[in-house]
């Protein structure tokens, strides 16, 4: 029974720390703003999702269960929030500068 | 005397716990201040005052009559684990000086800072007050608490009651120097925390009586503690605005509204002061012999020197007072290289009676320069043609004021030369005594600069005129620093009370008994009236090549990047002053 | 080399750092930001010296057994470090709106000048 | 276990500072926004991680704390430049000095 | 164990990178992001520094509320950032600095690797006296045991803070409301996160506030998390912000700070000291100084946030 709880835990974990990889390979490889936006908070929704899951069986129940599963609930929450209002802030057509970045975008080192 | 006597005995009896009275009495009058409003803050900080006033006479009396410090251990957690207050004479001289300005200043500010007819708060008559009264707990704070982390909150709670104070009256140039001045003062408090930090990591404790103990019995110093020095003294010179750090000091007092220019110039720089002279004097009572005083002592020369010429060179009177207190704050720093041994007595003496005296002299000077701002309407030195015949009082009052900055007896600005004078001569160091004497000469030069303006011309109209108890206030505070020198020299004993083998009163009564022969009068006089002479007669000139150099100095020095070169050159050499010295 | 010993250069460096932004940015937002730079340094040694106060005990790794007095009094300084960020802002967005200004070295409009 | 669960943080960790190159390279600041974001959720995922692997109870209230102020970051950033009195972008400033000289 | 050092090292460094960032970056905006993200990393590194009750004050504090406010800050100023750049001092002036910057640097780490060793420490004298506190977090028995005082007079310092803040509005503002944006569309993002967070958020902070006591926690940590929330329904426009003249503000506001000052003067003649609680009532005396200082701070902190009073409903003032 615990071996096989272990491996649960084994397997949940590290499919979550895959999503986070697939989530920054995301961020840094997709083209523009709006797409890296939905990739990410997909990403790393589901990737925080499966290190919850993976962690429920090692820590106490019912109160370290509840916090785990509330931590996750308050990420989704954060993760729908700042999908919606980024993605309301970002201008339309990718490419044009917004109106806060006028001037040396280039220049950044 | 008997019901005295009984008095007496009943305030040694409550002994240190007397201490969290001034405390706590500001504390708690801030907070009841912002809660009841501006209807009642500006009577509740005057009765407050009147009280703490009285506390501190008790705590004065009882240390000087009981002849040691008072001491407290809050929570009855012994230091290392808890923080304990203690009273000695300096820190009961700085718990008089405060409320005693702070009550001149406040009546002062009784008009100008009312709430409206109806009692109805507006912003002037709410912040003001708690913030004069935030100011107050500061100070107190900053003269009894003995733990350095606790003086850090101290010289913060100092600080935000002081900036806003700044900015009071919104137009843009006062709110960028409030602005300036509390980055500088931010950048200070850093400095002087990462010194407490270093302090704790090497001795696990941050109480000043037990870190003196642990310091002193080590062989040398260790490296940790000349950077933490370095690095706590150069973060309160910023505090202070001595001379190459003196950059928001001019804009920030000038800019202020009279009563607030007046605190911020008469204590707030000193409770920074204090913390130097804690640091110095009880923390690592070796540092004034070391190299790094040297430095200390002629950046004082030349905040004296470079403070004085470009005050002369002001146009406007309100900033020419503001000069005058960047140079006033060199003498408290010309005392560090004179206390290296036998005359560490004298220059702490000095160095207290400084604090004193310029706290009366300057708030005298900027309410005055308030008040003739107020009635002209403007400040410019050029045009105060005839202010003496329209407000004969207040010009009277700048003019004691000026000459007690100036230094002739009986003021505490003669004690303080002659005192500096002894110590130099006790410590063969005679080259340090003419500084004081050029300073005296140069203050000399831009008061009848200024009285001379004053006088001359007809009665110019009034657009506001003072009020006849602001006047005598002015008088009252000119007066206090002018005859400081007349108090019974037994009260001068307070200043040395919990420091083994300093007679602080036999020194002063010292330095006094040869202030009334003829040499000593004319020694003083004279150079006065030859540079009252001179001023006069170069009066119709416009400024020389000199002054435009002098100005032209200080307008760099007070270039935001330069003052931080300055600070961090600063931080090196006094580091390197303190491990090299030994 | 241990952590404390990483942690306490990190420290300096950010103290370092700090002072540069401090002295050198002529925008008061980033004399801001450099500020706080410099006071988190501060608090990182003193953090390390807490945990060198520790001792064996935090050997072992995670948990509260540092030495909790340098602890406490960080939590007291980053509170009051809010406070001064937060008077710091407050008369900086003031200066901004009234005359469009947000370095120190400038003279704000209306300034007659010393 | 612990050593295992200690590793996944570390990698996780690893993973989210990379995307802390977006911070450099922006090109908007919303794009900085969700490198910030990203290293928000990955710290909380390996504090959770941490706080399960030294059996430390209390890691998992900080990383609630940081869970629930995950949103803040882009709050402020919508509504930060929304406050009252804009600075007009470029306009002759009228001083605001109705107040005379005479407060000098 | 030196998988935990390269974890260390890999800390430090993104530590030290962002901060170079944050100094080095061209825009304020970009700049500010970077130290949000810094001080997130900063909460970690004092959990391997073993004190999770600083991480949970930074992350909350240090990166959360500073952050809030830099980045509203940044925004609103970034018209005025070319002005900017042309001030900048000259090359030769940045490189003295910047020289004289690395030799502090140099100093400092040379002086702190040299400290002592064994490091001088009060961990045990401070575990020693925990019992007579009756709490078990050794960091709330330093705050309001041992040096209560520092905690009593960090309170009181906000409060001229406060006033500073307020004192910058202009005269006809006096007493009125900070700003705030006014209603929004009842169907966006902000107004739904606003109206689920701050339940979640006002038990975290109890929670936090509760085991403060025995665990991490304690009333600043608390007291900022229920500060956001406050904070959060305001700017989502759900609630407009109190007038600043209200006498139950005002009392709200030094409302902790005062019972703290009355439960310490009370210690005088119960206990014997200023500040110090008779035996056995220890624990319910800071558990209450405590309780009420949470609401005043989460105020003064949520209205530190908020900025001065603006003229009422006038756009633009």
């Amino acid at each position: 029974m615990t071996l096989a709880l272990t491996l649960f835990t084994v397997i949940s974990v590290s499919l979550g720390a895959i999503f986070f990889l697939a989530g920054t390979l995301g961020l840094l490889r997709f083209p523009d703003t709006l797409t890296r936006l939905h990739a990410l908070t997909k990403a790393d929704n589901l990737g925080l999702g499966l290190v919850v899951l993976g962690l429920l069986p090692q820590v106490a129940w019912p109160l370290g269960a509840l916090k785990l599963i509330a931590v996750w609930l308050l990420a989704l929450l954060a993760g729908a929030t700042v999908g919606q209002l980024l993605g309301a802030a970002v201008p339309p057509e990718p490419g044009t500068p917004g109106d806060r970045a006028t001037g040396a975008e280039g220049q950044t080192p | 005397m008997e019901p005295m006597q009984s008095l007496y005995a009943q305030i040694a009896a409550l002994g240190g716990g007397l201490l969290i009275l001034p405390l706590m009495l500001p504390v708690a009058g801030l907070l009841l201040a912002l809660a009841l409003g501006g209807r009642w803050a500006r009577g509740l900080a005057l009765t407050l005052l009147w009280l703490g006033l009285a506390v501190a006479l008790a705590i004065a009396a009882t240390v000087l009559y009981g002849a040691a410090p008072l001491s407290y251990t809050l929570g009855g957690w012994a230091p290392p684990l808890g923080v304990a207050l203690k009273a000695d004479g300096l820190s009961a001289v700085l718990l008089l000086l405060s409320p005693g300005v702070l009550l001149a200043v406040g009546h002062f500010a009784r008009r100008g800072f009312e709430p409206l007819d109806g009692g109805e708060e507006t912003r002037k008559s709410l912040a003001f007050w708690v913030l004069l009264l935030g100011v107050w707990a500061g100070l107190n704070t900053v003269a009894l608490a003995q733990d350095l982390f606790t003086l850090f909150v101290a010289l913060e709670l100092l600080t935000f009651s002081a900036v806003p104070l700044v900015a009071l009256d919104g137009r843009p140039e006062t709110v960028q120097a409030a602005l300036r001045y509390l980055l500088f003062a931010l950048l200070g408090s850093v400095l002087y925390l990462l010194g407490a930090v270093l302090f704790y990591g090497s001795f696990g404790t941050l109480d000043i009586p037990l870190l003196a103990g642990r310091i002193g019995s080590a062989d040398a110093l260790p490296p940790a503690v000349a950077l933490a020095a370095a690095l706590m003294t150069a973060g309160l010179m910023a505090k202070t605005a001595l001379l190459p750090l003196h950059l928001w000091l001019p804009p920030a007092h000038a800019g202020a509204p009279a009563p607030a220019s007046a605190v911020l110039s008469a204590l707030v720089v000193k409770g920074s002061f204090f913390l130097v002279l804690r640091l110095w004097f009880d923390v690592i009572p070796a540092l004034p012999g070391l190299p790094a005083a040297t430095i200390l002592g002629v950046l004082g020369a030349c905040a004296i020197v470079l403070g004085n010429l470009v005050a002369l060179g002001q146009v406007r009177l309100k900033l020419l007072v503001a000069y005058s207190t960047v140079a006033q704050i060199g003498y408290l720093f010309l005392i560090f290289p004179l206390a290296a041994g036998a005359g560490s007595g004298l220059a702490l003496t000095a160095g207290t009676l400084q604090i004193v005296s310029h706290a009366c002299a300057k708030a005298a000077m900027f309410l005055a320069a308030g008040i003739i701002a107020y009635a002209l309407g403007h400040d410019r030195v050029r045009d105060l043609g005839g202010i003496a015949r329209a407000l004969p009082m207040t010009v009277l009052g700048f003019a004691l004021a000026g000459l007690s900055l100036v230094g002739l007896q009986p003021s505490g600005g003669y004690l303080v030369k002659a005192l500096l004078q002894s110590a130099a001569d006790l410590t063969s160091q005679g080259a340090w005594s003419l500084v004081p004497l050029a300073g005296g000469l140069l203050t000399a030069a831009y008061l009848v600069r200024v009285l001379a303006c004053a006088l001359s011309g007809p009665r110019p109209s009034i657009v506001q005129g003072p009020s006849r108890p602001q006047e005598w206030l002015v008088l009252a505070l000119a007066l206090a620093s002018l005859l400081l020198g007349l108090l019974p020299p037994e009260v001068f004993g307070l200043i040395g009370i919990g420091r083994t083998s300093i007679d602080t009163a036999a020194l002063v009564a010292g330095a006094l008994a040869s202030a009334w022969t003829w040499d000593s009068l004319t020694g003083s006089i004279a150079p006065v009236l030859g540079v009252a002479t001179l001023v006069l007669l170069l009066k119709r000139r416009g400024l020389p090549t000199a002054g435009l150099i002098v100005t032209r100095t200080d307008a760099a020095l007070r270039q935001w990047a330069i003052a931080g070169l300055s600070l961090l050159t600063l931080t090196l050499g006094l580091a390197a002053g303190i491990a090299l010295g030994r | 080399m241990t952590a404390t010993t990483l942690y306490g250069l990190c420290g300096a460096a950010l103290v370092g750092l700090g002072l540069y932004g401090l002295i050198c940015h002529p925008g008061a937002l980033r004399k801001i930001l450099a500020f706080n730079l410099l006071g988190g340094g501060v608090f990182l040694l003193f953090g390390v010296i807490a945990q060198r106060g520790g001792g064996a005990l935090t050997a072992a790794g995670l948990g509260t057994d540092g030495d909790p007095v340098p602890q406490a009094l960080v939590i007291t300084g980053l509170v009051v470090a809010f406070a001064a960020t937060a008077i710091a802002v407050a008369l900086l967005r003031r200066l901004a709106t009234a005359s469009r200004h947000s370095t120190l070295d400038q003279a704000p409009p209306g300034d007659p000048g010393p | 276990m612990a050593e295992f669960l200690l590793g996944a943080a570390l990698f996780v960790l690893g993973t989210v500072a990379l995307g802390l190159v977006r911070i450099l390279r922006g090109p908007e600041d919303a794009d900085r926004m969700l490198a910030a974001q990203l290293l928000g959720s990955g710290g909380v995922a390996s504090l959770l991680l941490l706080g399960v692997a030294n059996g430390v109870n209390a890691v998992g209230d900080l990383a609630l704390l940081l869970a629930l102020l995950a949103a803040f970051a882009s709050v402020a950033f919508v509504t930060g430049a929304e406050r009252p009195e804009p600075i007009a972008p470029i306009r002759e400033m009228d001083p605001d000095d109705q107040e005379a000289q005479e407060g000098t | 164990m030196s998988l935990a050092l390269a974890a260390d090292a890999f800390l430090a460094l993104l530590i030290l990178g962002l901060a170079i960032w944050t100094i080095a970056a061209s825009q304020t905006y970009g700049a500010v992001v970077g130290f949000v993200a810094y001080g997130l990393l900063v909460a970690l590194v004092w959990v391997r520094l073993g004190s999770v009750d600083v991480a949970m004050t930074e992350a909350a504090l240090g990166s959360g509320l500073t952050g809030l406010l830099l980045l509203g800050a940044a925004a609103h100023l970034a018209p005025l950032e070319a002005a900017e750049r042309q001030a900048r001092p000259g090359p030769w002036l940045r490189l003295l600095v910047g020289a004289l910057c690395g030799a502090v640097t140099a100093v400092l780490a040379a002086v702190v690797l040299s400290l002592p060793e064994p490091a001088p420490t009060l961990g045990p004298a401070v575990a020693e006296h925990l019992a007579t506190l009756g709490v078990r977090n050794p960091v709330t028995g330093v705050l309001l045991g041992y040096r209560a005082i520092d905690t009593l007079l960090e309170t009181v310092v906000l409060v001229p803070a406060l006033v500073a803040v307020w004192s910058l509005a202009t005269d006809p503002a006096w007493g009125g409301r900070p700003a705030s944006p006014g209603p929004r569309d009842p169907g966006s993002a902000l107004t739904l996160l606003a109206q689920v967070l701050p339940p979640a958020g006002i038990l975290v902070g109890i929670h936090l506030l509760w085991v403060g006591a025995d665990a991490p926690g304690g009333k600043f940590q608390g007291a900022v998390v229920l500060a956001a929330m406050w904070v959060l329904v305001l700017v989502a426009g759900l609630r407009r912000p109190p007038a600043l003249a209200g006498r139950p503000l005002r009392w709200l506001i030094v409302l902790g700070a005062l019972v703290f000052i009355v439960i310490g003067l009370s210690g005088v003649w119960l206990a014997g000291a200023f500040l110090a609680y008779p035996e056995g009532l220890a624990k319910p005396m800071i558990l209450a100084i405590e309780i009420l200082l949470t609401p005043s701070l989460a105020v003064i902190l949520g209205l530190l946030l908020l900025g001065p009073p603006v003229a009422d409903r006038g756009p633009g003032t």
